[in-house]
């Protein structure tokens, strides 16, 4: 089973990369960007067809280490 | 020897880089055509990049002996003996195309070589340097090349935990379409413990280590010697992407497998990996290697004999070892994490003979595979000597006042703090010296004993006037080594040059060579390694010729180091020189 | 003294830390492999050092925060012992719970490789009993994710109870401004734990222990945790 | 306009990253992962309320600074 992770940070965090980014666009001449805010996905291949099953794998994962609650959220989605 | 791989027709062969009187060598060689897996090793075996077909002949003039020379030119990187039972161990080798097709990723893979290159002679590496060419400031590409190559050099050796501690960085337009991106490595070893590549004993296992193998660079090697055109930007799977984390291991894992007595014969798999590491282990030692790729690691289902072949994933080397030692080799990399694998073993008949799942997909005699690369003797004209300018003729435009402040706000000319500020000048707690003076210094053991180390060249003499440029170049790393109290020990060198099919540019070539050899001799400066990068052109124009020397010097003590900066007022200020 | 050092893969200023600690305290400290799950006996001081544990691939420390070793560095806080973490140490401290706040990227988006001043904030605790009160020091920085940040409620409580370590300052003693190259919070350097047993600090004490590379600030920390344990 | 850019490796490119998660989860006991691969999302907020205008500014953004080519792919989904 396939499932992709989001992670972005919480609003209110500030995010150095994305403003660098809102930046960088102006100076390449992008015009009306008016923010961007960067945060990570992962593409995981799961080893089993039960939908429940890969949830509860898919939450634990987040929980214990992909995402850092302190400043970020996550979700997932089980692909089909 | 399989009907499913392609063809040899004659563009398949052009399309490996090799021209038609190198494929009839390779007929004669070995009196049959070469099936798809051969074909591929002899393009990697045989480009500029791996055999040094245009350059050789020059290089054997280049001095490279002194009493403290323990290995010279021909091995992963050049030793020289600094007394105490210590060994000095360098390289410089150049990453200029991956750069410019994805500065981050060719710049820290192009640091992670040089490193492999010196761990493998059982040296830890103490310091890097790197040597940078971009374009004009105000070329479109050019701020994004800047930022990404200081990126990735500083990526890599920031992660795997070497300072880079000097180095040198140029504009010009000429470099807009092909810049440059020479690293530097320096290590210490114990003189009595080198390990060198040529394996020795029949029989013996040959051993993969370090990280899975994929379809990366796959033609890399090849790309290396390839002239630019503007289809480059869509060739581009070839680039490889650096895991310093890898790296790091690996580096720990080797020098444990080396301090055990575990290894015979060790080496690096750089461009074309495989294949040069297995080719270059059996001819030095005049074995044969049999390889069963089934047993290499891999990341990718389905890879065939040619691309594992090929690939130039990062992050692995090939070992000969005692078999007696087997079970420890392995319990020290599955501690570190990383693949360990028997991938074949060395034999009696000098053949280099490859087999996938017991299928024969080469079988090449092996000292001819790499012995009899061809080599030219290419056409070169000297370069016309550059009419000389009385100073009296130059207007002066501008004031001395406003001329400083131009030249010092001059990108060639102002503070390189932006770029050393990336990269970790200061681990490992031996930097006496850091960026922004003549050498970088570093304490050896603790001390009192230092090393000294720099990189120079100044490619607008090089192309006024080869022979005087590459004097200059050498002359430039001795002042710097000898003004920070060091004294010079040896030499390495990166020839960046242009297509050596045109015989100006293999002129340029000629000039700095016999100029860097000249200056050598002289100074009693040997050169220990490097490496040549040709055919550095876009749409037909060269880039300025440029050999970087890259030097390193030893102090007795350091705290007589002295550096550039002053230290009191009211002192009297001294010319030396002329 | 007796001072353990955890080597994760990746770990790369363990040596650094190691030589500070033998002319600090005098005696070579045990050096401990991730994945062993008892410090040995005896341990006053777990030291988490700078590097690119697992190559800070996913977050700065995160997958090191989680390796077998990191429970018994946890049991050796709750129960008062020392533990000091610096650089990708003190990022594994934050991603392990054993200090508040995030280490993120530095506000330049670049590697910084420096000589830096710090603000001593205080020297009633066993990690800076050698130094001055209000004394300026100078270490070195060496970091691209240094840029601390924790929520304002757990900022107010940091300061309010007087856990910051150290603060970025320049040679005179200014806090802030362009002193403060990453971007943190406050200028927060450094912090310590409620119980002011654990400190993570993102500069380099360890690289300057020896007048002949760059000064001796660094030594006086290693030396004086030697006294206190 | 709100829009999400997302970034992946492509596929055979190695991905170090996703690499030392997947040995993270399993020392974590997190069981069944068979593969993670690292990837980046942008959420951009455009000044536009024009579609083919917005996809023309995706579009630039990712070809000229968000997405590296050589080893990369891109896809945007323009919300709603
Ligand atoms: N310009 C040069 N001057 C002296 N020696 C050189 C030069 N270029 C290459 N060499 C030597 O030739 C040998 C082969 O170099 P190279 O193929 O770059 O090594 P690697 O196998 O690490 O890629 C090395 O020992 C190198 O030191």
């Amino acid at each position: 089973m396939k499932a992709r992770v989001t992670v972005t940070l919480k609003t209110g965090v500030l995010d150095p990369q994305g403003k660098a980014i809102e930046g960088a666009l102006g100076s390449l001449g992008v015009p009306g960007v008016e923010s961007v805010r960067q945060g990570k996905l992962f593409d995981v291949e799961l080893a089993t067809d039960d939908r429940a099953e890969a949830e509860a794998t898919l939450k634990s994962m987040c929980e214990k280490l992909l995402a850092n609650t302190v400043i970020e959220s996550y979700r997932y989605d089980i692909a089909g | 020897m399989t009907a499913h791989e392609p063809a040899i027709t004659p563009d398949l062969v052009a399309a490996h880089g090799l021209k038609p009187d190198e494929y009839e060598r390779i007929l004669s060689l070995i009196g049959r055509e070469p099936s798809f897996t051969e074909l591929g090793i002899f393009s990697a075996m045989w480009n500029e990049h791996c055999s040094y077909k245009s350059s050789k002949l020059w290089l054997k003039t280049l001095p490279i002996d002194g009493p403290h020379v323990i290995q010279g030119p021909g091995e992963n990187a050049g030793v020289v003996d600094i007394g105490d039972g210590d060994a000095v161990v360098f390289k410089m080798e150049s990453h200029n195309h991956p750069s410019f097709i994805e500065p981050y990723q060719g710049a820290a893979t192009g640091v992670g070589g040089i490193l492999r290159d010196v761990f493998t002679m059982g040296a830890r590496p103490v310091a890097a340097l790197n040597a940078l060419r971009f374009g004009a400031p105000e070329h479109p590409r050019t701020r994004h090349l800047v930022s990404g190559v200081v990126a990735g050099v500083g990526g890599y050796g920031n992660s795997f935990g070497v300072p880079t501690v000097g180095g040198l960085v140029g504009f010009h337009t000429r470099y807009d379409g092909n810049i440059l991106v020479n690293a530097m490595a320096v290590g210490l070893a114990k003189a009595d413990a080198i390990f060198y590549a040529k394996a020795s004993g029949v029989g013996l296992p040959v051993v993969y280590l370090g990280s899975k193998t994929g379809r990366d660079g796959i033609h890399g090697a090849t790309m290396a010697s390839a002239e630019f055109d503007e289809g480059s930007e869509e060739k581009r799977p070839t680039v490889q992407v650096g895991d310093p984390f890898a790296e790091k291991l690996l580096l720990e894992a080797c020098l444990e497998l080396m301090a055990s007595g575990s290894v015979v014969a060790i080496q690096d798999m750089g461009a074309a990996g495989l294949t040069c590491s297995a080719v270059e282990m059996g001819a030095k030692g005049d074995l044969g290697i049999r390889l069963d790729l089934e047993n290499v690691p891999v990341r990718e289902d389905g890879m065939t004999a040619y691309e594992m072949m090929l690939s130039e994933s990062q992050e692995r080397m090939l070992m000969v070892l005692h078999p007696e030692k087997e079970d420890v080799a392995r319990a020290i990399f599955v501690k570190w994490g990383l693949d360990f694998a028997v991938v074949g073993h060395t034999t009696d008949d000098l053949r280099f003979k490859v087999y996938l799942n017991g299928e024969l997909k080469a079988d090449l005699p092996i000292k001819e595979l790499g012995d009899e690369a061809p080599e030219y003797d290419r056409p070169w004209v000297e370069t016309p000597k550059a009419q000389a300018v009385a100073a009296a003729n130059v207007d002066a435009k501008v004031g001395t006042r406003e001329a400083l402040l131009t030249l010092i706000g001059s990108a060639e000319l102002s503070s390189r703090r932006w770029v050393w500020e990336q990269y970790d000048h200061i681990i490992l707690g031996d930097t006496v010296q850091k960026p922004g003076g003549d050498s970088a210094v570093i304490r050896v053991n603790g001390g009192p004993k230092g090393l000294a180390m720099t990189a120079d060249v100044t490619p607008r003499y090089c192309e006024a006037d080869p022979f005087e440029g590459g004097k200059q170049a050498v002359a430039e790393a001795w002042r710097n080594l000898t003004a920070v109290g060091a004294r010079p020990l040896a030499v390495t060198d990166n020839l960046n040059f242009g297509n050596p099919e045109k015989p100006e540019i293999m002129g340029q070539l000629v000039g700095c060579i016999k100029g860097i050899g000249e200056a050598c001799r002289a100074l009693d400066f040997p050169v220990v390694s490097g490496n040549v990068s040709l055919y550095n052109e876009t749409q037909g124009r060269a880039i300025l010729p440029t050999p970087t020397i890259g030097a390193v010097g030893v102090l007795d003590d350091i705290s007589k180091s002295a550096t550039i900066a002053f230290k009191r007022e009211g002192e009297a200020i001294l010319l030396i020189g002329d | 003294m007796n001072a353990a050092v955890i080597v994760f893969p990746g770990s790369n200023r363990e040596r650094d830390v190691a030589a500070a600690l033998r002319a600090g305290t005098g005696s070579a400290p045990a050096m401990v492999w991730h994945a062993d799950t008892d410090l040995p006996a005896g341990t006053d001081l777990v030291v988490l050092p700078g590097g690119f544990s697992y190559g800070d691939y996913l977050r700065c420390g995160a997958i090191a925060a989680r390796a077998p070793i990191m429970d018994a560095v946890r049991a050796h806080a709750a129960r008062g012992g020392l533990v000091l973490g610096i650089c990708n140490g003190f990022q594994i401290l934050v991603e392990s719970g054993l200090l508040p706040g995030i280490l993120t990227r530095n506000k330049n988006l670049r590697f910084i490789c420096k000589t830096q001043h710090l603000k001593v904030e205080r020297v009633d605790t066993r990690f800076t009993s050698g130094y001055q009160p209000g004394q300026v020091i100078e270490v070195a920085c060496a970091h691209g994710e240094g840029n601390y940040f924790a929520d304002p409620e757990t900022i107010e409580r940091l300061e309010g109870d007087g856990r910051v370590a150290f603060r970025y300052c320049d040679a005179a003693g200014n806090v802030g401004g362009l002193a403060n190259a990453n971007g943190s919070i406050n200028d927060i350097a450094g912090v310590y734990s409620e119980k002011l047993n654990v400190l993570g600090m993102m500069p380099h004490p360890e690289n300057l222990i020896d007048g002949a590379v760059g000064g001796t600030d660094g030594l006086v920390l290693f030396a004086g945790l030697a006294k206190a344990a």
